[in-house]
């Protein structure tokens, strides 16, 4: 009998090891970025890296977010596998369009011959007292775009899991990392073997009866903390970590609505345009004789992300969940 | 030794102990565009050289015409001419080995097929049948690029990974004068010097972006002289002089491949045709102007040296008019077939594998077809 | 009594009576776009401008669309009113980091010190046989970003009083131009007085009371279409143009679904995280009691966009609005 | 006549008549940076500059390092200090008339301090209050802009604009090394050179892009080579030597304001503290290199001028202590005070005029606080 050592280990440091192994495992994996190298990067996600790999597997590079990612093009055309650091969410906005008319469409455009197997990271959400362009949701944009894989981790173990798995995909994933959950903490041992999940699997995180709570990334533990408080009121909530916004996993989202007739989608990003509009359609579209109610939204608000001092009265909180559960029509149904 | 290392670390010292850190004058061009035909330097070039060019000019030359034409029968949807600019399209493909890569823009479907593509094939985007008609690793040719100025990356990164692969592999990237404007045009040089990447980036300054002359482009000096803000040299060439845009094509690739970095070549050329088909060019440029450089046309150039030199006999004449001809006449034929498409492939290509939603929306149109060829079936 | 000359006129020519107008009126309307000058625009739709205005009212820039729209920032901060014209959808990607970190947020960064009067005019949808990045419909980028107005004409009247009313707009505009809609004609007197209405109303083209199809854009009058088509399936179909996507009219769209107690959303745009999946969910939230099916969704499929011999297979069609409609579960109810 | 007439129209003329559109020699920096203190011409500088720049120079460090100091007693989130470079920063204040605009990048808030506003209001976007403190109109002076070069292309449509009105405005932007591989620097100074705009660019090489050294971010001479490429002249200047920083600027200015268009000035300075007080620089560089420049602190060349021309008295320099300290205890006591903050001010200026989306979630917000407030009510 052996005995693992399990140690705690942060969502930062979880990610740092998958970029790691996946560096000492496969030849064709280049991490590029600015700041990435000798500093190991500003959420230090990359520290070490150029110094066991070198600057050439592991890439401080001008500070142009465009040339990253479009430079990254090239190298995945020659046969590599890019892994870039944006360095805050907004700050990938310049490379929207290599991202949008190269990256997500190279596949397609070529009908197979170029495949890229790029991933973009990328820190994003609030709460963590950023000032303006540190704190976007910017998933809407990237789901809205066919050729995109769009994955986020919520755990210390997906963190590593989906990393390396969006890193082993023959397409590109634009990987968004929860800012504040950087220094979450989980019991974890980086030296059991990991199995790689493939992508776009859902995962319900508590089961519960009365309601469904479906979220992602750094919503995940609000919504699990929203769960318990719930008891209080009775209402038994399962929640569904989505993990992968796309491919999106409608079997298990259905699944957990048909089996509590009702739903609340809960996301950082504004409301409007966000992807919740989405999620909820999705549902309603499936599982529309099961609904007790209208399956409802708890976003951010419909403006920029707010300064640091405000950002607690835009996220979406314990409270504010509860507050829409309430409003699932109780006295309607089941 | 990386190839970071390989740079020198820089430390920024005290402006009392400051120096420049490359010395800037041998990156700016000359004064004048390089030349090489019209000049006593024409005699010393190889015949063999002279007529190649001919013929493939006259070739490139009846691939626009027909192209253009083709236009006129509704067989393409669009043609971007590129006549008046054989020589840049004929020397940029010529200038490279076959392991090389090129990254052509959208309007150098010439010099795609100089490179050896299937004329057809090179029309796949225009005509409008699938957005690429070859596998670019197979011909070592990036797609023909719609976005201006977007590829020139994809070549830096494509270089620079050749190069940490150890592989003797140059990159070619080719923009026009508008292209050149764009923030991708900067940050691709820029991080190609920075990596010291072996790539070569060809400037077409055929004087317009559609209807914008060069003066509401830029003011500098010339397009060259961009080179030494990015610490790389640059070179001004007769964009109509094929034999000058081959030489000086070839000793930036030469520099690329034995490890000298990258180089930014300004061709000096004019668009003769409209910008497409689509386009009146008649609205902003006079016609005395584009006259006054049919004088200067490439083909033109290479015909004169050669009867100079008593080199243009009429065998040879009738052999360059007979291959374009029939290049012409196999395009003409191979492209009034309609080809066949499967409507089904729009799914085949989004992902390694098809999506559960991908897998229902092609199903969706499955039946939407077969009930169509049901109606169909029934009509008859 | 006036006979007032009623002559057909295209959108586009709409549209240039509309720049022509605002230039003549406001001293501070700038129009400004690769090519818009000398040529008149790809579409033609400046023609003529420059040569009434000057080439410092009508301007063409240099190929750079982030310089386009960040020095028609700079002039906004200067008081002045810049229409800037993207030439192509996906041509408007280099102008991203602009649109997002500061023509959408520049009023509320400052709070309210410094308005972006901006207009940008961007060609979209398919449907024309454009080549690759000529055929995007990108309103879900733009949706997504509060702080930015989405507008689009779908008839040649709306063209002209759309672009009035969005550049006496003190806030930034998205204004997307149906490119297959340009060469459309209606009857038309530009010398009328032309009534400039608030933005955000949507308004109903068709009057009907089995279903609504709700709709913008290119695929208005390809829904009048089908709703003419349905007459003989015995539907009777209402057909809301929203022309705003933001700000939206909850109440018109509300209003027609309450009545008609089913809905199906109409786009040219990918499905998946497009514009539907808002409305729909919008409409859910909001009549669910009314709902006799779920509110479905007729959109361009999760593709980049096809070339051009294929592009007629992914377009919504009267026929697969039709199937939609079919699917509205007739069986179950009123 | 309008500013696109002025220009001249371009015709493209074939080679063989073609010449250089601008004599490039004048555009090009000098091989060294620019220097007035501690060499001879520093004796003829005025008395008062120098004692002006002095009080501002110590005023300004003293700045710094009470907003580092704030940092640390968590009233400030985050702090990116330009200790070190306060002759740069001061220098781009001074070197405007006030109808002029600045814009600052997000290192500058000693420049805006400078200029005038309120020290506390300059840290709002900072301490996270709001995103920009004060109003831009009012100051001639854009938000602190955090995405890096987005701000250039700003100043030069406002330059623009100001031209195309006849206002006698000069708009002068900040920028650091390494927002210069960023495709809006290109596209601002491209548009500038273009327009003839009145504007200025200051980029301020202090070495480092965070952890990055400028070997990783250029290859090019230095970035005053880069004004060539757009065809407006480059200037290299000692970034430590207030003096000669503000002689350079002033002349940029003096030239975009008579209509000679735009200029873009690199300034070698040194980042003497890390890049924010949340960076740990130790990790890329050694304390040597950051020694070795301490010797040629902006604000010691000044005292060495003054000292040598025995203008350094006691007076003077209490007075500027003083005048220093006296900032700093303010902007510390005020800093110490919560500011207060109006949750509703969410929604107050996303548009115009609220939509009623907004009306909605800010009645939602406002009935969350109200049964806040009750349950703090009842709590008490
Ligand atoms: C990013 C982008 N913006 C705009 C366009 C539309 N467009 C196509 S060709 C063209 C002019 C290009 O001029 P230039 O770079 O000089 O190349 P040329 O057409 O002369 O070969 C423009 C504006 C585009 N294709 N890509
Ligand atoms: C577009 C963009 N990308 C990345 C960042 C993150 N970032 C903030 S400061 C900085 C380094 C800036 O270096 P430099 O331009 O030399 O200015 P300095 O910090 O030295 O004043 C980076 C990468 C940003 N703010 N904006
Ligand atoms: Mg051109
Ligand atoms: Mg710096």
């Amino acid at each position: 009998m052996t005995t693992v050592a399990v140690k705690p280990a942060t969502m930062g440091q979880a990610l740092g090891r998958a970029l790691r192994d996946a560096l000492a495992e496969d030849p064709t994996v280049h991490v590029m970025g600015e700041d990435v190298g000798t500093l190991g990067g500003v959420f230090r996600v990359t520290d070490g890296l150029a110094a066991e790999f070198g600057d050439d597997r592991c890439t401080d590079t001008p500070l142009a977010e465009a040339g990253i990612l479009g430079t990254a093009v090239g190298m995945a055309m020659y046969g590599l596998r890019p892994v870039v650091e944006m360095q805050f969410d907004a700050f990938a906005y310049p490379a929207f369009e290599q991202l949008m008319s190269h990256v997500a469409r190279m596949r397609n455009r070529t009908r197979g011959a170029l495949p890229m197997p790029i991933t973009v990271r990328v820190p994003y959400g609030g709460g963590i007292g950023g000032v303006e362009h540190h704190s976007d949701s910017s998933e809407a944009y990237y789901m809205a775009t066919p050729g995109l894989h769009v994955v986020t981790p919520a755990t210390v173990a997906d963190a590593y899991g989906l990393l390396r798995a969006s890193i082993a995909s023959d397409d590109p994933v634009v990987f968004l990392e929860p800012k504040r959950l950087y220094w979450s903490k989980a019991e974890w041992n980086p030296d059991a073997p990991q199995p790689v999940e493939p992508l776009g699997k859902a995962v319900v995180r508590r089961a519960g009866r009365s309601a469904t709570l479906i979220t992602y990334g750094p919503s995940v533990p609000v919504c699990l903390e929203a769960a318990e408080a719930a008891r209080a009121e009775g209402w038994d909530l399962e929640v569904v970590d989505l993990r992968s916004l796309v491919p999106f996993d409608d079997e298990t989202v259905a699944a957990s609505v048909r089996r509590t007739g009702r739903a609340v989608v809960v996301h950082e990003a504004t409301g409007f345009g966000g992807p919740g509009g989405e999620i909820a359609a999705r549902i309603t579209e499936r599982c529309f004789h099961h609904l007790e109610a209208p399956v409802l939204r708890v976003a951010g608000f419909d403006i920029p992300y707010p300064p640091p001092m405000l950002e607690r009265h835009h996220l979406p909180g314990v409270d504010r969940i509860l507050d829409a559960v309430a409003r699932l029509q109780w006295e309607a149904g089941s | 030794m990386t190839v970071m290392e390989q740079r020198g670390a820089y430390r920024p010292a005290p402006p009392p102990a400051w120096q420049a850190r490359t010395d800037p004058a041998p990156l700016l061009p000359d004064a004048a565009p390089y030349r090489v035909l019209g000049t006593d330097a024409a005699s010393e070039v190889a015949p063999e050289l002279l007529l190649r060019l001919h013929a493939e000019l006259v070739r490139g030359r009846r691939y626009n015409t027909q192209a253009t034409a083709l236009t006129k029968q509704g067989r393409l949807a669009v043609y971007p001419s590129s006549t008046g600019q054989e020589a840049c399209e004929i020397a940029a493909a010529l200038a490279l080995q076959e392991r090389d890569w090129l990254f052509p823009s959208y309007r150098d479907t010439l010099a795609a097929v100089a490179r050896g593509l299937d004329p057809v094939r090179a029309l796949t985007l225009l005509r409008g049948d699938w957005h690429t008609g070859y596998d670019p690793r197979e011909y070592r040719m990036a797609p023909l690029c719609t976005p201006l100025a977007t590829q020139l990356p994809h070549a830096v990164g494509l270089a620079h990974a050749a190069r940490l692969k150890g592989d003797d592999v140059v990159a070619l990237a080719m923009i026009g004068d508008g292209g050149t404007s764009e923030g991708d045009f900067h940050e691709a040089l820029n991080f190609a010097a920075v990596w010291q990447a072996p790539a070569v980036f060809l400037v077409q300054n055929n004087g317009f972006a559609i209807s914008v002359p060069l003066a509401k482009q830029t003011a500098a000096p010339s397009l060259a002289h961009k080179a030494v803000g990015y610490g790389m040299p640059g070179r001004l060439v007769d964009g109509n002089d094929a034999v000058a845009v081959l030489e000086v094509l070839g000793e930036a690739v030469r520099r690329a491949r034995e490890g000298g970095g990258p180089t930014l070549v300004e061709a000096v050329t004019y668009r003769m045709d409209a910008h497409t088909n689509a386009d009146d060019a008649t609205r902003y440029r006079p016609d005395e102007e584009v006259e006054a450089w049919r004088d200067h046309d490439p083909v033109l150039l290479v015909e004169r040296e050669l009867t100079a030199r008593g080199l243009l006999d009429e065998e040879h004449s009738r052999a360059v008019r007979e291959d374009a001809e029939a290049m012409a006449a196999d395009l003409r034929e191979r492209m009034n077939q309609d080809p066949v498409l499967d409507p089904m492939d729009l799914f085949t290509h989004v992902y390694a594998e098809q999506t559960t939603q991908l897998r229902e929306q092609a199903a969706q149109l499955r039946a939407e077809l077969e009930a169509e060829a049901e109606t169909d079936g029934a009509d008859r």
